[in-house]
């Protein structure tokens, strides 16, 4: 990569340093095989390894999409900060969240067993407005 | 040109100030030359005159709810009557006021002066801006006048979104300001990342530049979850499905996690850039460099940072696990360390200063004592088992506008004195702005220092009548706020006068070293006819070569 | 000295065992506050008079912070701000741990009242009666939207939230009366949802509790035949539990929406053009006739769809729906606030 | 709305700013007509305009980060629900959609790789492509609303889905799955008018081996589009 990062100093917006269109072609197929991979495996039942396997797949098309595609691989530091910046509060956003509801006792939860029964809805017509009453 | 650049020592002969007869105010002319305009500093003065429009509603509706409660029956409007005007208040107040104020208007105004730019980055979403915010606005005000919102401007579900009004049009007015509040950080981040005029490197800028990039970052990474926020319990009220409906198994803590962490930083959003202002007036008017320049500049984007995992403190009543509040009340003891450092730095600036006593000054002042009390009694409400008792009361009331009035507002006043000259050219009557002063500082203390103790004495916030016990304390605070109200009329009506009549100022007339003086005042349309030379640093009274006492403590 | 403070603080009587506690932490921290502000604040002014400008565009030293300046006013203000927070967090554990042996209550908020029911007691609206030096749980929950649980005197708070139970307790130490008010806003009379905590002695609260219950085994009332006489509310609230119980909500709105039939908000002398053309007032004459015989006058763009309640509804209960509908002003959204305690009778 | 007005306007910053009223005062930048006056050099402007839309795709990104959180939470809470509803869901209309919003961010791509090599029509048609690609998503997203609502599963007062009466949180599911689609359908229209618009100017001869920026930024605003929807699709129609 190091030329291309030499290029793109000599021309400012040259991001089509050393490579050509078949790298594009490359990461397209790439993503369909993890696609027919994601597919094929969701609707097995691996227990509790299907939802930590597919969104390992999902991180990894998401990678290469912006890594190739959004040329995130050539890009200047500063465009690196700014997007990993923006997933880290994503983070902090899930971690503030989850520290809430995985503390939390079970009656405090809305998906406590009677938590619609007791519930006589928003509206005061006494009449849960949910289907699942 | 810059006058001061080479005029320095007091021997220089007086010169009569003269005022720059072609600027940026008569370049062009016409109204449609403004509404059209791309120059930031128009957009600037644009903003003013709109949140002033804003802030004087605000204040109109604050002074309904402060008359409303002098007495503890129905004094003189109804029940929803009032929970509207509290709605209004906060939401005017915080969104068409606090966000766009200090980056909206100074921001634009001086940022790119700073920086010895031409313009912001991208002048014309920078204009886009502005017309978003006059829409979001328009939306807001429409929806209060037709449906009116009481549920106040947390609009916490499920009461929202079972209130019988229509509060959709308000809900989608603050998603549209949300866009307005995006597009000026983001034009600042960029602007300071790539319009830094050659000399001026990251430690070398100004410290309003270091607070607005703070405050940028958090408007771009915030705003978007409030926006969203604002959607769901919008759509939620108007169409029944949303994420927070407790009859369909949805969890209203979910929806003030949300609101929350926008909200908590959005705090910041407004006390950083005043935060700036203080740091720039303090220099000027004691002469002197900023003591800790390091430190004030790192603090801002640590409170920028940490600011954005204390949400939590706002809830730890509201059904959040007694382990997540503890989290997020440690956390929020780091803020405070981060303002404290902010505080001893600006005190420290005055020592061995030669204090110039300015209008602005005297705001500083304020802020200084309003800030540490302020701050502190923060501290106090993020002290889980004491905020049991004040969660929801007059004292968390008091607090916030501790910050929100007595930082801000005062630190907009300074802003607006301190670069009055700048932005027209012309001076305010100094007696009239100290005896203005005055007037809000000892109306603040009087509006607001019996709200702590009501919070003390157990007074809900949101209250339209109370019991009996609380009357006198009521009564002070009413009669503080008028005091307070009748300031800013004094304020209002001078600067206008100073507008039309006022004195000219002349370039510098602070005798400020800061960057945005180095080209006349009012500046002309392209800021400078000649790019300035950027050697020394911006808060640094030193000149080229002048030998200066070096203290270390 | 504990006495003292509490009364420049305006702070309310510490009636619970955590009242005290958390008063103590309170003191230091309000103390340090103040001293703080003043001293930073009476610094600056200070150097305002000293270093006050003596000769124009005068020269300054150059004044730099040190690397233990720095330290120093970093550690200090943590160092007293983690100490807060380590004694408020004990503090707030012990609050929202109960202990195991705790007399429970259920509470239920909703706009605008506080009720309690104990698990084999009476009901009642507005008074909690508790014993006093015996902790007691309270299980709460709301039927509508957020409330807060809130006894000044107890220094406790907690959110009643829909949907579930939040839970909250307290240990009182003096017999009295303790008024509980609601803090999280929840509409029109937000600021009249209040009730009264009585704190007996125990000796007492056990007699009273006996009492209640033998009293309520005489005069137990069963909720058959819902024609009002055992219904305790106003009648506004009354109607209101016969226009659930009846189904009309179903077709009328209570917020202004379109629905099958027209909304109940403002329908109070609102003046309708019927399908006819004809133009009415919307009277207590025109809204018991439409119960009895809905078909005769259908307001201009709905179907004539609703059934007769002739016989479905007594005289009380169509009057009750009257007073109800009248009550449904977007100026004025609900009924009054409830401000007497209420008992209601047991039901087992 | 103003989503697609930010999009719009950040895509089409740089040029604009060229065409800005007094772009021409400063006659040492005149050699270029794509740099507006306040920049030095045209290097510094597309690093602008490159960051000020990376920072634009941040903020985006955290506005989908509140729904995700959301889906998150209530599968925490009802995972059982959510997994038997995501069985619910037309999976091969699922899948043939994330194959063409794939397959259009290649086009994307390749469009400017194609403009960048002086190859005008073909990156024009690419572009025509891709297009394409986002019409057909949204007609296939049009066909599996059309469904669900057949079935409904539109969340609110009008649910009443049979196949899942009476499971908690099989509402919230759904109002997680109308409102995140929704957003993201939303997005590929965003999307598509702002393809259009780069479409209509290189039809023109806007732009050229030296000046392509918006045809790339454009494309970015696309591969956004692209990267919520490899996140949406595992989470709603697979587990």
């Amino acid at each position: 990569m190091a030329e291309n990062k030499k290029h793109i100093e000599e021309h400012g917006d040259g991001h089509e340093g050393g490579h050509g269109a078949g790298r594009y072609i490359l990461i397209w197929a790439a993503l369909l095989v993890f696609t027919i991979t994601t597919v094929v495996t969701g609707r097995m039942d691996l227990g509790s390894a299907n939802l930590p396997l597919a969104m390992v797949i999902a991180t990894i098309k998401a990678t290469l999409v912006v890594l190739f595609f959004m040329h995130m691989w050539e890009a200047e530091g500063i465009l690196k900060l700014v997007f990993s910046v923006s997933l880290v509060f994503v983070a902090v956003l899930l971690l503030g969240v989850f520290g809430d509801i995985l503390t939390r006792s079970t009656a405090a939860l809305p998906s406590a067993a009677n938590g619609t029964a007791i519930y006589m809805g928003a509206d005061g017509t006494g009449h849960p407005s949910s289907p699942e009453h | 040109m810059s006058q001061s650049a080479s005029s320095a020592l007091a021997e220089v002969p007086y010169r009569a100030p003269v005022y720059q007869e072609i600027n940026y105010l008569n370049a062009d002319s016409g109204v449609m030359s403004w509404l059209k305009t791309l120059d930031h500093k128009r957009i600037g003065i644009m903003y003013l005159g709109s949140v002033l429009v804003a802030f004087l509603l605000g204040g109109i509706f604050a002074m309904i709810v402060r008359f409303e409660l002098s007495t503890p029956e129905p004094t003189f409007i109804g029940a929803n009557a009032y929970n509207r005007m509290f709605t209004l208040h906060g939401m005017v107040m915080i969104f068409l006021f606090m966000i766009p104020a200090i980056p909206g208007v100074f921001g634009n105004f001086v940022l790119p002066l700073m920086l010895g730019a031409k313009d912001v980055a991208f002048p014309r979403l920078n204009l886009l801006s502005l017309y978003v915010y006059w829409t979001g606005a328009a939306i807001v005000l429409f929806g209060v006048i037709t449906g009116g919102a009481d549920s106040g401007w947390t609009f916490y579900a499920p009461y929202s979104t079972t209130t019988p009004m229509t509060l959709f049009p308000v809900l989608l007015g603050v998603f549209i300001l949300g866009f307005s509040s995006i597009l000026t950080g983001l034009n600042f981040i960029v602007t300071i990342h790539t319009l830094r005029a050659p000399g001026i490197t990251w430690m070398k800028m100004p410290l309003f530049v270091w607070a607005l990039y703070a405050t940028s970052i958090i408007q771009v990474l915030a705003t978007p979850v409030i926006g969203l926020t604002t959607l769901l319990v919008g759509i939620e009220k108007v169409a029944g499905f949303g994420l927070f409906d407790p009859g369909r198994g949805g969890d209203p803590v979910l929806m003030q996690h949300m609101f929350w962490f926008y909200s908590h930083p959005a705090v910041y959003i407004m006390v950083l850039p005043a935060m700036g202002v203080i740091s720039e007036a303090i220099a000027t008017f004691a002469r002197k460099n900023l003591f800790g320049y390091k430190m004030i500049a790192y603090s801002s984007l640590g409170i920028a940072f940490v600011g954005f995992f204390a949400w939590g403190h706002h809830m730890f009543v509201s059904g959040q696990s007694a382990f997540d509040g503890g989290a997020f009340a440690v956390v929020s003891m780091l803020v405070g360390v981060f303002t404290a450092i902010k505080v001893f730095n600006w005190v420290g600036t005055l020592y061995r200063g030669s204090i110039q006593v300015t209008t602005p000054f005297v705001y500083v002042c304020g802020f200084l004592f309003f800030v540490v009390f302020g701050g502190m009694t923060g501290i106090a409400v993020a002290t889980v088992s004491l905020d049991v008792h004040w969660h929801d009361t007059y004292f968390v009331v008091a607090h916030f506008h501790f910050i929100m009035v007595g930082a801000v507002i005062m630190a907009f006043l300074a802003a607006l004195h301190y670069w009055f000259p700048k932005m027209f050219g012309k001076t305010y009557h100094e007696g009239w702005g100290m005896v203005a002063a005055s007037f809000i500082v000892l109306g603040f203390n009087a509006t607001f220092i019996p709200q702590f103790l009501l919070g003390n004495a157990g007074m809900p916030r949101r209250y339209y009548m109370y019991p009996e016990r609380f009357t006198a304390l009521n009564v002070a605070s009413t009669a503080g706020s008028t005091l307070l109200a009748f300031g800013f009329i004094i304020i209002l009506i001078y600067l206008v006068y100073a507008l039309v009549n006022g004195d000219v100022a002349g370039d510098n007339p602070w005798d400020s070293k800061g960057y945005e003086w180095m080209t006349s005042s009012p500046p002309i349309k392209e800021n400078f006819e000649e790019i300035p030379n950027y050697e020394q640093e911006p808060h640094t009274y030193r000149e080229p070569g002048e030998e200066v006492e070096h203290v270390v403590i | 000295m504990n006495e003292i403070m509490r009364t420049i603080l305006w702070l309310p009587e510490q009636a619970s065992t955590f009242a005290r506690a958390v008063d103590q932490l309170h003191y230091f921290v309000i103390t340090v506050t103040m001293l703080s502000s003043v001293g930073v604040g009476l610094l600056a002014f200070g150097f305002f008079f000293k270093y006050r400008q003596r000769r124009l565009r005068a020269s300054t030293p150059e004044v730099v912070p040190s690397v233990r300046f720095e330290i120093a006013v970093i550690s200090v203000p943590l160092l007293f701000f983690l100490a807060w927070f380590v004694q408020g967090y004990r503090d707030f554990v012990w609050y929202s741990t109960p202990p195991k042996d705790t007399m429970d209550v259920y509470v239920m908020g909703k706009k605008w009242m506080w009720k309690f029911a104990y698990p084999d007691g009476p009901n009642a609206v507005g008074t909690l009666h508790v014993p006093a030096n015996r902790p007691v749980r309270l299980l709460m929950t709301s039927r509508d939207v957020i409330h807060s649980f809130f006894v000044p005197d107890f220094r406790i708070k907690m959110d009643v939230l829909p949907g579930r139970y939040t839970e909250t307790w307290f240990e009182a130490t003096k017999p009295g009366r303790y008024q509980v008010l609601c803090a999280e806003y929840c509409g029109t009379w937000h600021s009249q949802m209040w009730g009264e905590v009585v704190v007996m002695p125990p000796a007492e609260f056990d007699d009273w509790m006996t009492k209640q219950r033998a009293g309520a085994l005489v005069d137990r009332v069963d909720t058959g035949g819902d024609d009002g006489s055992n219904f305790h509310g106003t009648l506004v609230e009354y109607g209101k539990r016969v226009a659930m119980g009846q189904g009309c909500l179903k077709c009328h709105s209570l917020d202004g929406s379109q629905h099958i039939g027209p909304t109940w908000l403002d329908l109070y002398h609102r003046t309708e053009t019927l399908d006819t053309g004809e133009q009415i007032v919307a009277d207590e004459g025109y809204l018991t006739d439409s119960m009895i015989d809905p078909r005769a006058k259908i307001v201009k763009g709905y179907q004539p769809v609703m059934p007769t309640y002739r016989g479905k509804l007594s005289a009380p209960q169509a009057a009750a729906l009257v007073e109800f509908i009248k009550s449904l002003r977007s100026d004025n959204l609900d009924n009054v606030p409830s401000k007497e305690a209420i008992y209601e009778p047991v039901r087992q | 709305m103003s989503s697609s007005s930010a999009g719009a306007a950040a895509a089409g910053k740089p040029p604009g700013g060229g065409h800005g009223g007094h772009g021409d005062s400063d006659e040492r930048h005149s050699h270029n007509p794509h740099l507006a006056h306040h920049f030095d050099d045209i290097e510094t402007q597309n690093h602008a305009s490159r960051l000020g839309m990376w920072l634009f795709l941040g903020t985006e990104v955290l506005l989908f980060a509140g729904l995700f959180l959301g889906y998150s939470v209530y599968r925490h809470l009802y995972h059982e629900t959510f997994r038997f509803a995501s069985h619910t869901l037309n999976l091969t209309l699922g899948t043939i959609n994330t194959v063409v919003l794939i397959s259009s961010s290649l086009t994307v791509a390749l469009a400017h790789h194609a403009v960048t090599k002086g190859k005008n029509r073909l990156a024009l048609g690419l572009l025509g492509f891709t297009i394409l690609c986002a019409l057909a998503f949204l007609v296939i997203k049009g066909f599996e609303y059309n469904h669900k609502f057949e079935e409904g599963a539109l969340p609110g007062k009008w649910f009443h889905f049979e196949e899942m009466a009476g499971m908690p949180g099989a509402n919230m599911f759904f109002t997680v799955y109308f409102l995140a689609t929704g957003l993201h359908a939303f997005h590929v229209i965003v999307g598509m008018a702002i393809l259009i618009w780069v479409a209509k100017r290189l039809a023109r001869g806007d732009f050229s081996t030296d000046y392509n920026l918006p045809v790339e930024l454009g494309g970015l605003y696309w591969h956004l589009v692209d990267l919520v929807w490899i996140f949406l699709f595992p989470l709603l129609y697979l587990i």
